[in-house]
């Protein structure tokens, strides 16, 4: 099962809980698993200001990247630069 | 910037006609206060009259014994380059040599700098210093104004309706004298004065017999300090009493604060500039064979 | 607006004569009714030197000069430096030292440092630091420029004695 | 493992080089067109105040107007359209507000109105007779202020008062690695408002055609992001508008926004003629986006053996009049060079009445490290270790977690820092009294995004590229390198121009350090695909089935043809070759830099002279090194103006008093010595010839290495920059 890391200020949707372990093929499919267990979450998760990263990497792809059953997913800032 | 028109008459007479007939006229030297401060709104003018092509503001004249006599539209760098200049008046060609930069020094005058009158004008504290006279002409003809009146207030000066800065006259340096501009800025060019100070000493058998210190920057008006130089008469030029002068120049000042440098950063400076200036003219004084 | 002035002058050594308003400066004559867009504008109020060409023998920044001032002088802009398609040494220089990034200050600055090597044929890094520092860069730190301008020195005038 | 290069790592000559010093290249501001008028800007003098009337009927009657536009004349939409053009979401309101006022303006020198007529000077006439009535209202100028209670309020629809966002990251257990520390040093530091100070100013010209579509020339760092962001703000189909991107004289993140275009747009459809606008510097001082004033308070721990052992970080970073200060990537590099088990790390996007900002070189890094990098000098001194020792203890590397969560891939931190201490500069002595030497690190992520890239073969051997991003320093010639070592030709074979939206594929802006990264990536790929076109040709020419290319020469049983001899034969062969790629790439490498800084300090006067600078960076691989080089001395060089002397000195009416390049004190070539470079190069595996990225993370450490030089040589550590000399002396 992959594993979701949740942003420090969306912990409060999730009771104060920092990561979990979902299972999916695709960042999307993680996240309607998340959705299923904190309803309301993923608005908080895909938000314009927030990039997905999959395995160390920030992905263009978004929730349509694939995942491995060992992947880790952060959500973080997104940033282009000057 | 509102349209004008253009005048470059080729005789002082004519300029004094054209000036006491237009109001609203404004002089061009170099232009690089004036089309700055036209451009941006700060001044207008519905002539604009080049001083460029009278003979008499765009000559310099030097003699031993009537000392130098500088066009009031003579560009800096003629200034630096003057072989007589640099000889009889090193720090002149210096301060010209800083105003603006390269390009600037191309087309800034030291009559310019006197006519914006700013007071943070890099030539006016050394012009003072040196004892130098504005000669000025109008309608009513000719007078000489010493530096250290012409500046009435920010952006003022003694000129009346209709009449022209022609000349700077400095007088020829006295033997055993010395001067010097020294000015703080934090860049290394292209930058205004925070505090400039300019100083002049004349030496008689190693002791003090005249001296003069100003300041820019630190108030309305370029800053001429008659006591600072007064307290070094008789003296020897020591560090002491440099530093005891500098600090008369310094109580004389009255800095505010703005973006170039607080009123208390200004007055701490005071002192610095006029004790390094002092040094400065001191050593070039006794240079002098 | 003012009656428009005939002004005959003499650009990058050819005769020109164009129409300007008084308040025209000669930065403005150069770029919209000359035609020479070479030379740049940066700030307006003689600070960036991007508007830097020579008038007479002498370089100045052409924001800070009306074109009627023109009026029976010489000009020299970018366009004029080169000889033909042969590049001038400077403009070499640049090239071989990469010393312009985005390239809009590049035009003043190959016009001052030829009036520098005019003056001082061999000028020191100090010299040349002074020179030119009516001319702002923002992209290069000035190192590479420095350093064209020292070759294009040797290239032009020989090594130093 | 090193690889050889034929043409990477070389130093052609560029190719626009002809044309930018003999004055042939064309900015935006050199357009001339038929029929083209010029526009003029009305600024607000307030930096807060309600707009309660506009009148602008003495300025339509001025001989020599065509029109005038206010807000008012933007297509109707809702109030909460949000926009999104690939690179960021935004409200359309707060977009089109920052281009001309609605409502109230929000800082001195908001746009409230704009003029078209026969020339820049009757338009200026003209901006100036327009009447606005204001209602001045309190302005706040500062995040700290602006996040006090009873702080006047910009936006009435902002749920936390002046605070736009909140960002947190959290990691580990701070209490517990406090306690483990046995120094702790804590410190906050104010930097000022700073702008990027391209030299160029903004313009654009547009031509609203009667067919609707609407053609804007202009100087920009993205010409897609400047045509989304134009048709959004018109409220019209992006295939409507047609960005043809100028050279462009500097950007640094500055030229990423559009201020003109559509403003310019708005006065061609009244006037159905070419409308120019360019911006006076005073504009661009006050009508820009410069980068975030902030407040930063950083605390470190670290135990005897020198290992951090818990690190803090609080920052308010100042958005300027509309949300989007850079305190996200302020946070998420805080600390990002280091390897940290227990972090806290709170960031405000805080407005204020002051321009909208925007990025900067690595924005919103160097006003963290700034915090970072002291507080660690500041340890190394209590502990009595060497500073880089210090980093280098702690140094992240492969695998080390950042507090926002990814971990690292290979990155060059510890290569960076061993590079600097072994460089001829940090182990020369001092030349003098009153001297110090000053260190820092810094870190930026550098971007992907996507880009496009067309080759297409010349009968005569060489190839002709087309792509979409504006050159600002070189990079025609960094992506033609990397055609021309997959191809085996010479840089100069390599013919790039840049042409405008409607012809080439969508390309990212020309920022983030991306270009040699991931233009380089599509024209790598389309270069290979050339080369298995031509292959193919040679297989059918050759009636053979396997086609082997190395340097430059394709063989298959027995014969042999060069690139050229082989594009000779393109048209007997099945026609000419032409391959184009899109890239939106995974795989961006970080980049680490340091920088080594000898400053003198006058006593007497606070006056700072840099004597020496040495700044160090990984490039992955630099594919043309005089201006990966070029990169690293410009990055010190703003870095050492924004530490010393830079800022936006504003009065308590929030006006900018500085707003000219006399008092806007950049560094002259008289106020920087020569710049050394050590191009530091550990690949980036994302990348098939290693390339990270060089434009932004050099100017993350000179604030700090200043600061560290300057406590060195006078004994004081200063909590703002600039550290100008009324401050070293603390007057």
């Amino acid at each position: 099962m992959a594993t979701v890391f949740f942003p420090t200020l969306v912990r409060q949707q999730t009771g104060g809980l920092a990561q979990i372990e979902v299972s999916g093929a695709t960042v999307g499919e993680l996240i309607i698993g998340i959705e299923a267990r904190f309803p309301g979450i993923s608005k908080h998760l895909l938000r314009p200001n927030l990039a997905i990263s999959v395995d160390d990497e920030v992905t263009p792809l978004g929730v349509l990247e694939p995942v491995r059953p060992d992947s880790e997913v952060h959500f973080i800032a997104a940033i282009s630069g000057g | 910037m509102k349209a004008f028109d253009y005048a470059a008459p080729a005789s002082l007479p004519e300029a004094v006609g054209l000036l006491a007939s237009q109001p609203s006229a404004r002089l061009l030297a170099g232009g690089t206060d004036l089309l700055v401060q036209l451009r941006s709104g700060r001044k207008d003018a519905d002539v604009v009259i080049d001083v460029k092509k009278i003979p008499e503001l765009n000559e310099t004249t030097f003699s031993p014994t009537d000392g130098l006599t500088i066009g009031a539209a003579v560009p800096c760098y003629r200034l630096t380059d003057d072989a007589s200049i640099q000889s009889h008046y090193p720090a002149l060609a210096e301060v010209a040599s800083w105003i603006g930069g390269t390009q600037i020094q191309g087309r800034a005058s030291l009559g310019g700098n006197l006519c914006n009158s700013a007071p943070s004008a890099d030539s006016i504290p050394l012009l003072i210093a040196l004892s130098a006279s504005a000669v000025i002409a109008g309608p009513s003809g000719r007078r000489a104004v010493p530096v250290e009146e012409f500046c009435t207030a920010p952006g003022r000066n003694q000129l009346a309706p209709g009449e022209l800065l022609v000349s700077i006259h400095i007088p020829a340096p006295a033997p055993f004298s010395g001067a010097a501009y020294l000015r703080f800025i934090p860049r290394n060019e292209m930058d205004i004065a925070v505090v400039g100070a300019g100083a002049s000493v004349t030496l008689a058998n190693g002791v003090i017999s005249a001296a003069r210190i100003a300041l820019s920057s630190v108030a309305p008006t370029p800053l001429f300090v008659p006591a600072a130089g007064e307290a070094l008469l008789n003296q020897m030029p020591t560090a002491a009493a440099l530093e005891a002068a500098a600090k008369i120049a310094q109580e004389a000042a009255s800095p505010i604060s703005d973006m170039r440098g607080t009123a208390a950063y200004r007055r701490h400076l005071c002192a610095v500039m006029a004790r390094r200036a002092l040094e400065l003219a001191v050593a070039r004084a006794q240079e002098i064979k | 607006m003012s009656a428009k002035v005939q002004v005959q002058t003499t650009i990058n050594n050819e005769p020109v004569q164009f129409l300007c308003e008084p308040r025209q400066s000669l930065l403005e004559c150069l770029r919209d009714i000359v035609g020479l867009t070479g030379t740049k504008e940066g700030c307006g109020d003689g600070n960036c030197g991007s508007c830097t060409v020579k008038l007479g023998d002498r370089i100045v920044t052409s924001c800070l000069v009306l074109g009627v001032e023109a009026a029976g002088e010489s000009i020299t802009t970018v366009e004029g430096l080169a000889h033909g398609s042969t590049l001038h040494p400077l403009q070499k220089a640049f090239l071989d030292h990469a010393a312009l990034q985005c390239g809009i200050c590049t035009p003043g600055f190959l016009i001052a440092a030829d009036a520098l090597l005019q003056k001082h044929p061999h000028p020191t890094e100090e010299q040349t630091r002074f020179w030119l520092s009516n001319n702002l860069c923002r992209c290069t730190g000035y190192d590479k420029i420095i350093r064209a301008v020292q070759a294009a020195a040797i290239e032009i005038n020989g090594a130093a004695q | 493992m090193s690889t050889t290069y034929n043409v990477i790592g070389t130093r052609p000559i560029r190719h626009d080089g002809a044309d930018k010093v003999t004055g042939r290249a064309l900015y935006g501001a050199d357009l001339q067109l038929a029929r083209m008028i010029h526009g003029a800007i009305l600024r607000s003098p307030h930096a807060h105040a309600r707009i309660l009337r506009i009148d602008t009927s003495k300025a339509e009657a001025l001989p020599g107007v065509f029109a005038v536009v206010t807000a008012a004349d933007f297509p109707p939409a809702p109030a909460d359209k949000i926009v999104d053009f690939g690179e960021g979401d935004t409200l359309l309101s707060s977009l089109r507000g920052n281009i001309l006022a609605s409502g109230k303006v929000l800082y001195s020198g908001h746009a409230v109105a704009a003029v078209a007529a026969v020339n820049a000077h009757v338009a200026a006439e003209a901006a100036a007779l327009i009447e606005v009535d204001y209602e001045p209202l309190p302005c706040v100028l500062t995040a700290p202020e602006a996040m006090a209670p009873g702080a006047p309020i910009l936006h009435d629809d902002l749920p936390n008062g002046n605070v736009a966002e909140l960002i947190r990251y959290e990691m580990g257990d701070l209490a517990a690695g406090f306690a483990e520390a046995t120094v702790i040093v804590e410190r906050e530091l104010d930097t000022a408002t700073v702008h990027q100070g391209y030299i160029e100013p903004q313009n654009a010209t547009a031509f609203w055609s009667s067919d609707g579509r609407i053609h804007i020339w202009c100087s920009t760092q993205g010409s897609f992001v400047a045509r989304d962001a134009s048709a959004a703000v018109l409220d019209v189909p992006v295939s409507q508008v047609k960005v043809t991107p100028m050279e462009i004289g500097g950007g640094f993140g500055g030229k990423i926004n559009v201020y003109l275009e559509p403003v310019a747009a708005l006065l061609s459809k009244k006037v159905g003629r070419p409308v120019k606008l360019v911006m006076s510097r005073r504009d661009v001082f006050t009508g820009t986006g410069p980068t975030p004033g902030s407040r930063v308070r950083v605390k470190i721990g670290v135990n005897d053996a020198g290992k951090i052992t818990a690190a803090q970080a609080w920052l308010a970073y100042e958005a300027g009049a509309y949300p989007g200060a850079m305190v996200g990537p302020g946070a998420m590099t805080v600390f990002a060079c280091y390897e940290i088990e227990n972090v806290l790390i709170e960031g405000f996007d805080v407005v204020v009445n002051k321009p909208s900002t925007s990025a900067y070189r690595a924005p919103g890094a160097p006003n963290s490290a700034l915090a970072t990098e002291t507080v660690l000098d500041e340890i190394a001194e209590k502990l009595g270790l060497d500073p880089l020792d210090l980093r280098l203890r702690n140094a992240a590397k492969e695998g080390t977690r950042r507090a926002d969560g990814p971990r690292y891939k290979r990155i060059g931190c510890i290569e960076v820092l061993e590079a600097m201490k072994a460089s001829p500069h940090y182990n020369a002595p001092l030349p003098g009294p009153n001297c110090g030497r000053g260190v820092a690190i810094g870190f930026w992520f550098n971007a992907g995004l996507p880009s496009s890239a067309t080759l297409s073969v010349n009968a005569d051997g060489t190839v002709n590229l087309i792509e979409g991003s504006t050159d600002i320093g070189g990079s025609r010639t960094s992506l033609s390198m990397q055609a021309a070592e997959v191809l085996g030709l010479r840089a100069e074979d390599i013919h790039p121009t840049i042409v405008d939206t409607d012809s080439v594929g969508y390309t990212g802006v020309t920022g983030g350090s991306r270009t040699t990264f991931s233009t380089g990536l599509a024209v790598h790929d389309a270069a290979q695909m050339v080369v298995e076109q031509m292959k193919a040709r040679a297989a059918r020419l050759w009636a053979v089935d396997e086609v082997a290319f190395s340097n430059g020469t394709f063989s298959g049983n027995g014969q042999s043809l060069t690139f050229a001899e082989l594009a000779a034969q393109l048209g007997a062969t099945g026609g000419p070759v032409s391959c184009s790629a899109t890239v939106n790439p995974k795989g961006v490498g970080g980049s680490i830099a340091g920088l080594i800084i000898d400053v003198q300090v006058d006593p007497e006067t606070g006056k700072t002279d840099v004597l020496r600078a040495t700044s160090v960076q990984d490039a992955g691989k630099a594919i043309h090194p005089a201006y990966v080089e070029g990169q690293m001395q410009g990055g010190t060089a703003q870095g050492i103006g924004w530490a010393l002397n830079e800022e936006y000195f504003m009065d308590a009416a929030g006006d900018m008093r500085n707003g000219s390049y006399l008092d806007y004190r950049m560094p002259t070539a008289l106020d920087l010595p020569m710049i050394e470079t050590i191009i530091v190069e550990v690949p980036n595996p994302g990348h098939p010839f290693g390339v990270r990225g060089v434009g932004e993370a050099n100017i993350v450490p000179p604030l700090a290495a200043v600061a560290n030089a300057l406590y060195r040589a006078t004994g004081k550590r200063l909590n703002r920059v600039p550290m100008n000399p009324a401050t070293i002396l603390g007057l």
